[in-house]
């Protein structure tokens, strides 16, 4: 793929293989380091209005190679003090999503207006954050509240807005429609399966949250199986995320109906060049599964 | 993976600083870290202090509430250890300055043993603020042929004063292959320039806030590094790169604060 | 803990460690098997009222030694055949639980009836099958129709009725309410969550249904979350599974909530003596855990 | 764990049976299985008739649909493989009887020819329905000093009639350290009770509905054994533990059905 010619919906991408958000995203410079690294985009870590210093240690629990949990806690530097960060990535070159939470409709718009002036090429709503509404829930599990904050953050800002799905729910599906129908330009799916590890020894949660996300590959047949219903369901671009940490595995999300993807965990267990690597690699294979550039290889594992 | 150990022992070695030994295995390196988790309490990196064989130690310094927690521990109480992580000190100068500030003299014992029984001149100084603060005074002066020079804020042992002066006098006396540090960021900061000044390759081992130490969540982002896989030891010259050095550090938001 | 001296709510078994649902489940003489193995007791194949051949193969898919896929289908041989199996299991001294599947609470009703002149100690509901109102969706997954099915067998039968959860879900504490208000003697909890497979190569899903569900080791933590989330909220005693391969993992359900355990995959990668070997290891993490009885470590990593 | 793998040859070895090969590596020994996949098709249990070296074969005999396709296989058609799974052949007694009935062949085959190898002296009974059934009678035949006796339902070769009355007569005549069967079940149902009337030690290979091969889902169940793990070879003392031996399978329901 020639360089600037990869597009998800309207934004063009030297290529398709992101950061994913929480991911080397606090500072600007490891943003600016990733994207050295080979990512097409970096995504920011998720910015709230006021700073939060995110839940207190265990924040992380390591199962295996082929697994993680975290409860970070979403700490974040708050919408005032991160622009000076991503103004630092885009001094050196890269391209950033800005990574979104808040609590409601009004909050993620009025965060969207922000985080539009700092310069980023696309905003990512993290829709996986506490709901008011339902006891134990996250906002990101209610089709309305998907509806709603998708409308009230497309209509502040003009730039794309992509929606990012909890597989915390029975249906993906119905949520991304939520997000087509309310005017998202882009589905990222997925963020982290709600998990938990205990230490035996102790009788008790190991992260300091108790319940925390799964990520890494475990998560990776779960986030296809989403993609996969999604693609059947909605029409905007789908950006693939969890588990992925060979070009093999960012392709079989691209057969699955992804447009582009992200990478996290990998990041940590393979180290940045993953970025670079997953990329180049990805790119073989779509040459050598026979189709002439990776819009054609897009949800090519579905039965025609 | 963490592993759930007792501690065996509490050794109290000032009166804010206790070293916790327990079981651990995995091989380490002088200039190291472990996350130790204090369950109910905090989960926080510590340089391993002992390094060698199946029994590993930290040395730990009362600073916030977790920290002061840890001075009350017993034997047999169960801590989760996991690491170890980062990159160690490299052992090979012939001639090497040991510079410790306060509780980050932890760091540099191992270190500095390790290159005197591999052959290495040690000449170590040390700095607390007062004479009972003195952090491995003993363990350091028993290094055969190995000479600990003193400071202390109030001149309750030693010179009156700050290390860095110490460190100075050593520089312009004798000659040194690499200038070894740890203790507040500003003495180390001044120690940069002080061997940058006299061309000795400068080492600093750096504290950072860290959560997952993997890599991963940028809570230690230093520059282009993260102190957890890139660090915590780093060179003059990979300093030279950050910024934040002696000037910032991030609190547990990620929000640049005074270090 | 002495033979027999073990219960879930009013049943007692020898010990709390069940075969899964699914695993040796299609003939009574496995079932017997995995009893003489040593497990507390077995839970039969889901039973539908005809007879199901189930997906074509490939039906599994292994990723690793942390987890696997599977879409068998639900094959059964119809609750005309299948009492002629428990009657054998039973035969050979093996406590059964009977599972059932049914589209609907009319059916599920009518093969509770059925099930309960077969001599099974126990019935588990099977509610992760395909639901007509929702298109996409399991019935499993909706509150009202768990409620209402659970409600229909409840008073079709006088044995315990135990509702088996899916992971599929944004809230599976909810879910076990409603089964707990039905009238539900149990929650079992969890069946696998929603994952596919694709092959790189020819660009296709592997498994010949396209979605499976994911088991063994990797579906630990979700299943661990599910039971925690479930235990703050029911009063009624929790069946964990998910992954459980070790004492160790079933001692973690029990710390989580569970009151018993079932076991699945393992029997595979580890041979059906893990049965028996989670069992007596179990015992051992209880005693050494410092509870007098399995009772008192339920729910222990709770904060109290 | 599965494997794409192109189909290196498709050679017919019968009007309605082939053998395809291909390269996998993995070890395996006569008597094991493989999953194959057809894409878009269907996923069958097929014994390794070419057990030896990185490539491997299997020889599929058209039975239904899915089979029948097999026989139009092109080179390089990319076929999954996963396995081999299953309990091989005891390849120890030193004078073996094999009876092969139609495709049972393709799993003596590499198993005969393994024995004779290590020295052992083969004896082969072949049946099929006519002459040009007849499978991998050239292959057995190569054996050096083994010798293929032959009979047909037609009488188109060898005896007119069942390879069962064969190996009676062979089991008269000769002295056998095992005899080792695949075919019909009914067949082997009879030539359980010929080798144990002769107190002939009994092997053989069964087949029945398979989904996982790994020993989970029980689609194999034969009394308290599972063909993919215990099996797919039995020795006759675990065969009498088999009630449904020769009288019952199960469909893929898992409802039993006559074999
Ligand atoms: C790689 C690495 C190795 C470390 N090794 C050791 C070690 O061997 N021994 C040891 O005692 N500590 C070590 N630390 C520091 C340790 O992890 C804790 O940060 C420190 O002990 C404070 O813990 P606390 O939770 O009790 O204090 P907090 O409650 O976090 O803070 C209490 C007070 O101390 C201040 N403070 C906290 N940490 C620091 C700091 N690092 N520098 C300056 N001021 C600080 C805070 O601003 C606050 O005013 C290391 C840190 C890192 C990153
Ligand atoms: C361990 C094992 C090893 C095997 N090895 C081989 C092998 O090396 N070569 C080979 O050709 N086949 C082998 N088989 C059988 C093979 O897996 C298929 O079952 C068979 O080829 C039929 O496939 P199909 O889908 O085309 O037929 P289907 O569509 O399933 O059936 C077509 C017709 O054949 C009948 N039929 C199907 N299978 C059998 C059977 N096993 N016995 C009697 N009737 C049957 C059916 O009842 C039906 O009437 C093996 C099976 C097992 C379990
Ligand atoms: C440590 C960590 C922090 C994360 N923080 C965020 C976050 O702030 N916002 C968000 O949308 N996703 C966050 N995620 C989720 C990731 O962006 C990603 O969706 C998930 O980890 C799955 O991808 P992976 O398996 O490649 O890691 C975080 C994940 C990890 C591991
Ligand atoms: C091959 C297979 C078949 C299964 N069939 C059923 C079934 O018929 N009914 C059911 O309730 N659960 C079924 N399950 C789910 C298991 O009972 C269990 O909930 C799940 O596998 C998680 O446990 P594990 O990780 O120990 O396997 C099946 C699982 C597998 C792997
Ligand atoms: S502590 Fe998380 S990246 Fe260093
Ligand atoms: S084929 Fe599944 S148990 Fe044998």
């Amino acid at each position: 793929m020639a360089e600037g010619s990869f597009r998800v919906g309207s934004l063009r991408l030297r290529n398709p293989v992101l950061l994913a958000s929480g991911i080397w995203g606090e500072s600007g410079r490891s943003l600016a380091e990733a994207y050295r690294a080979g990512a097409g985009a970096v995504v920011s870590k998720s910015i709230g209005t006021l700073p939060r210093v995110g839940y207190p240690n265990p924040t992380v629990e390591v199962l295996g190679p082929w697994g993680m949990l975290n409860a970070m806690g979403l700490p974040n530097p708050g919408m005032e003090r991160y622009p000076e960060e991503i103004a630092e990535a885009r001094a050196l070159g890269a391209p950033v999503v800005g990574s979104l939470f808040g609590k409601d409709a009004e909050e993620f718009a009025s965060l969207a207006q922000a985080m539009a002036r700092t310069g980023v090429v696309a905003l990512e709503l993290n829709l996986s954050c506490p709901h008011a509404k339902g006891y134990g829930s996250e906002l990101g599990q209610d089709p309305d509240a998907v509806r709603e904050v998708v409308r009230a953050v497309r209509s502040a800002v003009s730039l794309p807005v992509w929606a990012k799905i909890t597989p915390n729910t029975h249906d993906p599906a119905g949520l991304a429609e939520a997000a087509e129908g309310a005017g998202a330009d882009a589905i990222t799916a997925i963020n982290t399966a709600r998990a938990l590890a205990i230490d035996p020894t102790l009788a008790r949660p190991v992260l300091a949250h108790g319940t925390g996300g799964l990520s890494g590959p475990a998560l990776k047949p779960i986030g296809l199986a989403c993609v996969w219903s999604i693609f059947e369901r909605v029409r905007i671009p789908i950006v693939g995320v969890g588990g992925i940490t060979t070009a093999e595995d960012a392709y079989e999300y691209i057969l699955a109906g992804a447009r582009a993807v992200q990478v996290g965990t990998a990041v940590s267990t393979h180290g940045v060049s993953v970025l670079g690597t997953v990329a180049r690699g990805l790119d073989d294979w779509v040459r050598r599964g026979g189709f002439p550039d990776l819009d054609h290889a897009v949800g090519a594992a579905h039965p025609r | 993976m963490r592993v759930v150990v007792p501690v065996l022992e509490v050794v109290p070695e000032t009166p804010t600083t206790v070293t916790l030994t327990f079981p651990y295995p995995p091989p380490s390196e002088p200039g190291q870290f472990v996350m130790v988790w204090l369950p109910g309490q905090d989960e926080l990196p510590m340089s391993l202090s002992q390094t060698e064989g199946p029994v590993k130690g930290v040395t730990i310094k009362a600073m916030g509430e977790t920290t002061r927690n840890v001075l009350t521990l017993s034997r047999g109480t169960r801590i989760g250890i996991r690491g170890p992580y980062g990159r160690p000190f490299d052992l090979s100068p012939r001639r090497v300055l040991v510079v410790g500030g306060g509780s980050g003299t932890a760091v540099l014992a191992p270190a500095a043993e390790a290159a005197h029984r591999r052959g290495s001149t040690v000449t170590v100084a040390l700095g607390a603020t007062r004479a009972e603060e003195l952090l491995f005074y003993r363990r350091l002066s028993s290094m055969e042929g190995g000479q600990v020079h003193v400071a202390t804020d109030d001149g309750s042992a030693g010179e009156h004063g700050f290390v860095t002066v110490v460190a100075d006098r050593l520089l312009d006396t004798g000659d040194y292959d690499a200038l070894w540090t740890c203790g507040p960021e500003r003495m180390m900061e001044k120690l940069r320039a002080s061997a940058r000044a006299r061309a000795v390759p400068f080492f600093a081992s750096v504290e950072r806030q860290m959560k997952c130490s993997l890599g991963l969540c940028d809570a230690c982002a230093f520059g282009p590094f993260h102190v957890c896989t890139d660090g915590p030891v780093f060179s003059g010259a990979q300093l030279e790169e950050v910024f934040d050095f002696g000037r910032f550090k991030r609190d547990a938001s990620g929000s640049r604060v005074p270090p």
